[in-house]
């Protein structure tokens, strides 16, 4: 039988699959910080912008929530990380910003350094 | 007051379902949660209710109710206004916003008003430091709240809700 | 119990305690008095009113000695400069939070927090600021609520929940504004509260205190035109003397007679008497039920706090409670009809006074099924408390007045009826008089030693003819509720029940006088020394069973004609009906 | 405060722990300082210092973000390699790169806040931000309930606990005691049930690691605790969270659902004959709960009120069975030590404190935010280097610690270090882990009189000195405050404070009067001020204040309109007067002055 460091082993590699195939390769991943206080921020609507945009068709970007990585000033946080690029990290991301970060940076590839964080 | 039989019976289901775990009696406050949600604050009527249904001293379910800031023991307006007095917002002048909606509203803490549109909340650090000072109003959120803009606040709301 | 031993050094010396014992446990036995407010010995600890604090070297803060334990080789300071001086601020505290008002104060000269702020020695008061302010609940007609003089030891609630299961009381709220009150702040009159009066037993302040009516019974007593008959319960004269300093267990029965004359009664009575008249009914009731196959258990309902407990939350016991009046009410009752008729005095005329243990009958007295004629049987109770002080108020020489005997015709009781003041009294008359009734043949073992004592429910058997009759007794509402949940779970294990509502029965009443200097109330050796006073007098007497006291035999064959007659029932006898609030008994432990 | 993250093509993280300090890792910073300046890559890389990163027999250690590259033992020729073939020519070398896969460093895989996040080392918070917390796969990933599935595979639960014991983790709540102890405590005990308790009663005003932590990755906290309830012999575990957070209770809800359904919670765990599930209650409003005793009240079902101890939870706690309650921080940690080992848990932090603490930082700081560092970190740099110091050129006055049951530490205090008994001993007090910095503008008293009124307004009312003695310590806070305080006041807060502290029945109460306490200490002539010559420095007592109007009016009357009372008087653009019988302080004319025309003393 097998060992419990064998079985969570095993379901790891069942979780990465999942996870892949939910498009985490894809070559942006955007993480919108979903905490009490970064809802409280204004977070949802920028998440919903990111969503709609996805749903209208943009691709190669995998959408998920994260947690509070402790930027209170400057919530809500939004980041985009690329492969072999520095992760990006935006504060203060109004729907507005969400909505020019989906234009510019994640389907230009421009990085809007004025808000980053 | 009679309580609504609806209501009741979504009460009756969640007690059901405590009442045969062990220590069911234990789950008193999580009824009167549950209770509070039902009806917005506690009714001594759904007090007395589970007190006889739990099998709990009615003198000890008010100990417990009136023990917890989170339990309204009057009911509550449509619209509840807290403003956070944590330490980030009590720095940052969260007293002076309280006492303008305390003119506005005419009202102290624990009250309603007489329209039943508002009632006046204190509560503790609602963990949005970064927004300091804030003020909820229902569910949402208002950052960086001044006196002025929080009497604004309010009486958009209550022109929507007239 | 581990007896294991423990050293400890108290003080600087060096002494033996056990284990599991607290250090204030410990420290008693060696003589060291540490001062306490919110600890009582029949309840659960609390740790809550911190003046028996003391030093325990290596531990970081003051600790509680009620609720801490000794341990090997712990050194405790109890009597230190810092120890004191941080008692004496606590207790400073509770005062700021407290009326100045000793000296109108009900329990002036008799608080425990004035005696101990006297052991402290305050004479300056240093943190003086904003005081509590509620309004005295005067709703019920036995107990008066002031939380203003509440200082939150708790012990009220915890005798409610923990010893008399009623549960009438919480605290509410927190903090500065912790206020002990009946759930949603209702009249205490609309609450759960059997009005045993316990509560007012232990509090150490005023915050429980009996609805008083002594002014008014002085001004009546002033008043020539009305015929003052007055009536004294067998725990009266068992602990009054405590009022005045006498040691606990002195039967005063003559000295409280003559100092009720004195005070302007015309008539001395003794309930003594329908007490006897009682075992009479009750015993007749339950050899009826007996022979009947009728509903049994027989339960007893001489004790006014039971009874409105058994309303509110053993409705479903009524069918088997005796339907006999209490012997207060009894008496009451005759009073107004054959003393009234005998003596050929208007009964509207009578002033009715019943001088009780008991805050309850205050309660009793104004039930409405329990008039006569459309009068009350009994019109005002005072306690064993009032009592004394009205003999103090009236400049009686109580200690040393010559005693007096009790005024005929219901004056005149058996042994039996004496001992109906303790706990198992009167199941043990009951059983002297049934015992002849049924089998026409004296009892000769006529102390029935099962159902002495204190513990908390007991059980007795006796073989009458050929027939074995079961029976059990329960004092203080708690084991009253468990002893009923026996019955629940076991309808035939009984034949008949005595309950009484107070922990010793009436001699633990709730009007009973406050503890001495060096007691706590409801102190187990005082109670017992209260019962030998009782036994004593029953052993005294000649005539030990109700049915040979030559009064009542008289009575029934001039008046009532027998025992369960028509005329008997009616004046004798009543009804109960369930009371709201519902009663909630909670199953263990769910109360703190 | 903004930082430009693209301007720098690399960031070097280069730990600064002792051990690597002892193996030249300052000498290696000069070669890499010398070695980017012959490649004119100087203002192309950015070095960054850390605390030490726990990996000492590999050092020294430096990290190159993007691509998280982390080279081990590092000599002077492999710092020149590095830099030539990594930074120059963009090609890692692989020679040099240490594969560890420790848990806490994921962190820096994602964080280019280097001002920020440079200074932090994230253990309990590892997750926090970095993985989807409502994804359980999001955490298996991130090697998560592998630290169970080891302790189930190949630890007795005593090895649990020798483990827990040797990493010296102490209880993250407050008085810090030692956890590994407590569970050996509960442990021992015989009992046929035993409970197992999360406490998430975060109260502190202004602090929320709790919640944080709990919303940003809940299964760290569920896998704790289940490695608890393992270790001491428990089949119930207890979440007990605040009502007010219905977003972190969602997240628990989910995640304790998800790990049911993975057999990672519920009968015979990854198959073994452990069985352990969890069940979340919740709280009420009541700061008072966060205490253990009065927590277990709460839970089952009573007025949350503390008892006196002992007896201990451990030996009788809930319902009266063995009981081990942790925090959430505490409880975090749990897994990490498990996977990376006591040995280097151990390195962490000071010879008492190991490990990390998380703090939440606020108040008169730029930088407000929750952070982890490691035990040691002095003050300073949490307020200047993380927090990026005072705003708005403002000096610092004093920052707060541990919330209401903290105290208040003055600028010579700056250098203390994180660690328990450093903090005690300053006059503060570790607590949850609330930290606000305060300025010239914060007034002491008010202050403490601001923390007072708290622990007043959340006193059960079961203890004398804890419910009359901070009622009267608040009345005569409030009278200094007010102008009326007088010399003997000082001596009875002295006096109050005393008492309550050490006659308290529990914890709420004996650190209550140490706000007050630890301003009396370092700021006892404000005091005094207040007393003796009615004057609030800081300009925050309201009572004290007068309002005047300098020349810098320009007469446009907006003062005059916002004035309540009508105390202001004046005619269009000519100055302003303000009637100081009339006037009540309000400080509506200062805030709507747009020309600082007004002022305040």
């Amino acid at each position: 039988m097998a060992t419990p460091l064998e079985l969570i082993k095993k379901k790891r590699a069942e979780a990465i699959n999942r996870v892949i195939s939910k498009g985490y390769l894809s070559t942006k991943r955007v993480y919108v910080g979903m905490a009490t206080c970064e809802i409280a921020a204004g977070s949802k609507e920028a998440w919903d912008v990111f969503k709609t945009a996805i749903e209208q068709g943009l691709t190669n970007v995998y959408l998920s929530q994260k947690g509070c990585v402790g930027r209170c000033n400057l919530e809500p946080t939004v980041e985009v990380i690329e492969n072999d690029r520095m992760p990006v990290k935006y504060g203060k991301v109004t729907a507005k910003r969400a909505q020019e970060i989906v234009e510019r940076h994640l389907k230009k590839g421009e990085i809007i350094t004025e808000w980053t964080i | 007051m009679n309580l609504d039989a609806t209501k009741l019976s979504e009460l009756d289901a969640f007690m059901a379902e405590t009442a045969h775990k062990t220590n069911s009696h234990s789950y008193v406050i999580a009824v009167l949660h549950k209770a509070q949600q039902l009806f917005g604050y506690l009714p001594r009527e759904a007090m007395d209710y589970i007190a006889h249904a739990m099998n709990i001293p009615t003198a000890h379910i008010w100990g417990v109710a009136t023990f917890y800031h989170f339990f309204n023991l009057k009911p509550v307006g449509k619209h509840p206004v807290s403003v956070c007095m944590g330490t980030a917002c009590y720095v940052k002048g969260a007293k002076l916003v309280l006492d303008a909606i305390k003119e506005e509203l005419r009202i102290t803490i624990g009250e309603t008003t007489e329209d039943g549109i508002f009632t006046l909340q204190e509560t503790r650090c609602i963990g949005a430091c970064g927004l300091a000072p804030v003020m909820m109003v229902g569910d949402k959120i208002y950052g960086d709240i001044t006196p002025k803009k929080a009497v604004k606040v309010l009486a958009q709301i209550r022109k929507e809700t007239v | 119990m581990d007896t294991t031993t423990v050293n400890i050094i108290i003080d600087g010396k060096p002494y033996a305690a056990r284990h599991g014992q607290t250090i204030m446990q410990a420290a008693d036995e060696h003589g060291f008095h540490i001062p306490r407010l919110c600890y009582h010995p029949r309840l659960s600890i609390e740790g809550a009113c911190r003046v028996c604090i003391v030093e325990v070297e290596g531990a970081k803060n003051y600790v509680a000695s009620c609720a801490f334990p000794v341990s090997e080789g712990m050194k405790i300071h109890t009597n230190t400069q810092e120890i004191r001086r941080a008692r004496r601020d606590i207790v400073e505290l509770i005062l700021d939070n407290h009326p100045d008002d000793c000296h109108t104060c009900e329990r002036d000269s008799n608080c425990e927090l004035q005696r101990l702020a006297a052991s402290m020695g305050i004479r300056n008061r240093h943190f003086k600021g904003e005081k509590k302010h509620y309004e005295k609940d005067l709703s019920s007609a036995s107990v008066i609520r002031d939380p203003n003089k509440c200082i939150l030891c708790q012990r009220c609630l915890r005798i409610c929940s923990e010893v008399q299961g009623v549960n009438a009381l919480s605290h509410a709220f927190r903090g500065f504004q912790t206020v002990v009150m009946p759930a949603y702040n209702l009249p205490f009159a609309e609450s759960v509260c059997s009005t045993c009066g316990q509560c007012i037993n232990v509090c150490p302040t005023a915050a429980f205190v009996e609805k008083n009516c002594t002014q008014e019974l002085f001004e009546k007593l002033n008043d020539p035109s009305i015929i003052k008959v007055v009536q004294v319960a067998p725990s009266v004269r068992a602990a009054i003397g405590e009022a005045f300093a006498l040691e606990p267990g002195r039967n005063m029965e003559g000295q409280t007679a003559a100092a009720l004359r004195r005070l302007g009664f015309d008539y001395v009575f003794d309930t003594q008497f329908s007490a006897d008249l009682t075992i009479m009914e009750e015993a007749s009731e339950f050899l009826e039920r007996f022979q009947n196959k009728d509903r049994l258990p027989l339960i007893t309902s001489c004790s006014s706090a039971w009874m409105k407990m058994m309303e509110q939350f053993h409705p479903d016991f009524i069918p088997n409670i005796s339907s006999c009046k209490s012997p207060m009410v009894m008496m009451g009752t005759l009073v107004k009809t054959y003393f009234a008729e005998k003596m050929k005095i208007d009964p509207a005329k009578i002033l009715s006074v019943g001088c009780m243990c008991c805050t309850a009958k205050k309660y009793e007295a104004e039930r409405p099924e329990l008039r006569v004629n459309n009068m009350a049987a009994v019109d005002m109770v005072i306690t064993t408390r009032e009592l004394a002080w009205m003999v103090k108020s009236a400049g009686i020489d109580f200690i040393n007045i010559h005693p007096e005997s009790f005024d005929l015709p219901l004056g005149l009781s058996s042994g039996g009826g004496a001992i109906f003041g303790v706990t198992g009294g009167v199941m043990e008359s009951a059983i002297r008089t049934a015992y002849e009734m049924y089998t026409g043949e004296t009892l000769v073992d006529i102390e029935i030693g099962a159902l002495r004592g204190f513990s908390g429910i007991r059980e007795g058997k006796i073989t009458m003819d050929k027939d074995e009759i079961r029976v059990a007794v329960a004092h203080g509402l708690g084991n009253a509720s468990e002893l009923l949940d026996i019955v629940r779970k076991n309808p035939q294990r009984y034949h008949f029940i005595e309950i009484m509502g107070c922990p010793g029965g009436c001699i633990g009443g709730g009007g009973q006088p406050y503890a001495g200097v060096n007691s706590m109330p409801l102190d187990e050796n005082i109670l017992k020394k209260r019962a030998e006073a009782l036994y004593s007098i029953d052993r005294a007497k000649t005539i030990r069973r109700s049915l040979d006291n030559p009064d009542v035999q008289r009575m029934y064959k001039e008046y009532l004609g027998s025992p369960l007659s028509q005329r008997a029932h009616d004046l004798l006898h009543t009804h109960y009906a369930p009371k709201l609030p519902q009663g909630i008994l909670p199953i263990e432990s769910t109360v703190k | 405060m903004a930082e430009n993250t693209t301007g720098y093509r690399y960031y070097l993280t280069l730990c600064d722990g002792p051990t690597c300090m002892q193996k030249a890792s300052r000498t290696m910073r000069e070669t890499l300082e010398r070695e980017l300046a012959r490649l004119h890559l100087s203002d192309k890389v950015r070095i960054l210092v850390s605390g030490c990163l726990g990996m000492c027999q590999k050092g020294p250690i430096l990290i190159v973000n993007p691509g998280y590259a982390m080279y081990g033992r590092l000599t002077e020729e492999a710092v020149v390699r590095i830099v030539e073939e990594h930074l120059f020519n963009n090609r890692p070398v692989l020679d040099f790169i240490i594969d560890e896969d420790h848990l806490f460093n994921k962190f820096y895989r994602v964080f280019g806040d280097v001002n920020f996040f440079g200074k932090q080392m994230r253990i309990a918070l590892r997750n926090c931000g970095v993985i989807d917390p409502e994804s359980i796969d999001d955490y298996l990933c991130v090697r998560g309930y592998e630290a169970l599935a080891k302790v189930l595979s190949v630890m007795t639960p005593w090895e649990v606990i020798a483990e827990m014991k040797k990493s010296g983790l102490r209880g993250r709540g407050g008085a810090g005691f030692a956890t590994g102890v407590k569970w050996e405590l509960t442990a021992r005990e015989k009992s046929d049930v035993k409970y197992v308790i999360c406490n998430a009663d975060e109260g502190d005003p202004g602090a929320f690691m709790d919640r944080s932590a709990i919303e940003g990755d809940p299964h760290t906290v569920i896998e704790g605790i289940i490695i608890g309830g393992y270790a001491v012999g428990a089949r119930n575990g207890i979440i007990y969270i605040r009502a007010e957070y219905p977003l972190a209770i969602k997240r628990l809800e989910r995640a304790i659902a998800a790990a049911r359904a993975a057999g990672l919670l519920g009968q015979n765990i990854l198959g073994t004959a452990f069985s352990f599930d969890i069940e979340i209650r919740l709280g009420a409003g009541a700061f008072v709960c966060g205490e253990e005793t009065a927590l277990m009240h709460s839970i089952e079902g009573h007025r949350g009120m503390p008892r006196p101890r002992p007896p201990y939870p451990s030996a009788s706690g809930l319902f009266g069975k063995p009981t081990l309650i942790n925090n959430v921080e505490t409880w975090a940690n749990v897994p990490v030590i498990i996977l990376d080992g006591a040995d280097w848990f151990a390195t962490l932090g000071t010879k008492t404190s190991k490990g990390t603490k998380v703090f939440a930082l606020a108040g008169r700081v730029n930088n407000t935010g929750l952070i982890e560092v490691p035990m040691g970190t002095t003050i300073r740099q949490i307020v200047f280097d993380i927090g990026g110091g005072v705003p708005d050129g403002r000096r610092f006055k004093a920052v707060q610690i541990g919330g209401p049951s903290g105290g208040c530490l003055p600028e010579q205090y700056l250098d203390t270090q994180i660690d328990y008994e450093s903090l005690t001993q300053a006059g503060a007090f570790m607590g949850s882990g609330g930290m606000i910095v305060m300025d010239e503008t914060s007034c002491m008293v008010n202050i403490a009189r601001y923390f007072l009124e708290f622990t007043q307004d959340e006193s059960c009312g079961k203890c004398t000195p804890c419910r009359e003695g901070t009622k009267r310590m608040l009345e005569i806070l409030t009278r200094i405050t007010e102008g009326s305080g007088t010399a003997e006041d000082i001596v009875r807060l002295e006096r109050l404070g005393a008492l309550i502290k050490r006659a308290s029945l529990c914890g709420l109460g004996q650190s209550a009067p140490n706000a007050v306490l630890s301003t009396l200490r370092h700021f006892r002539e404000e005091y005094e001020e207040h007393i003796q010559h009615k004057r609030c420095r800081a300009g925050v007592c309201q009572a004290m204040l007068s309002y005047a109007i300098t020349d810098a009016c320009t007469g446009c009357g907006a003062c005059r309109k916002a004035c309540p009372v009508n105390a202001i008087s004046g005619t269009q653009k000519t100055l302003h007067v303000i009637d100081q019988k009339a006037c009540i302080k309000c400080n509506n004319c200062f805030v709507t002055c747009k020309f600082e025309a007004i002022t305040k003393s």
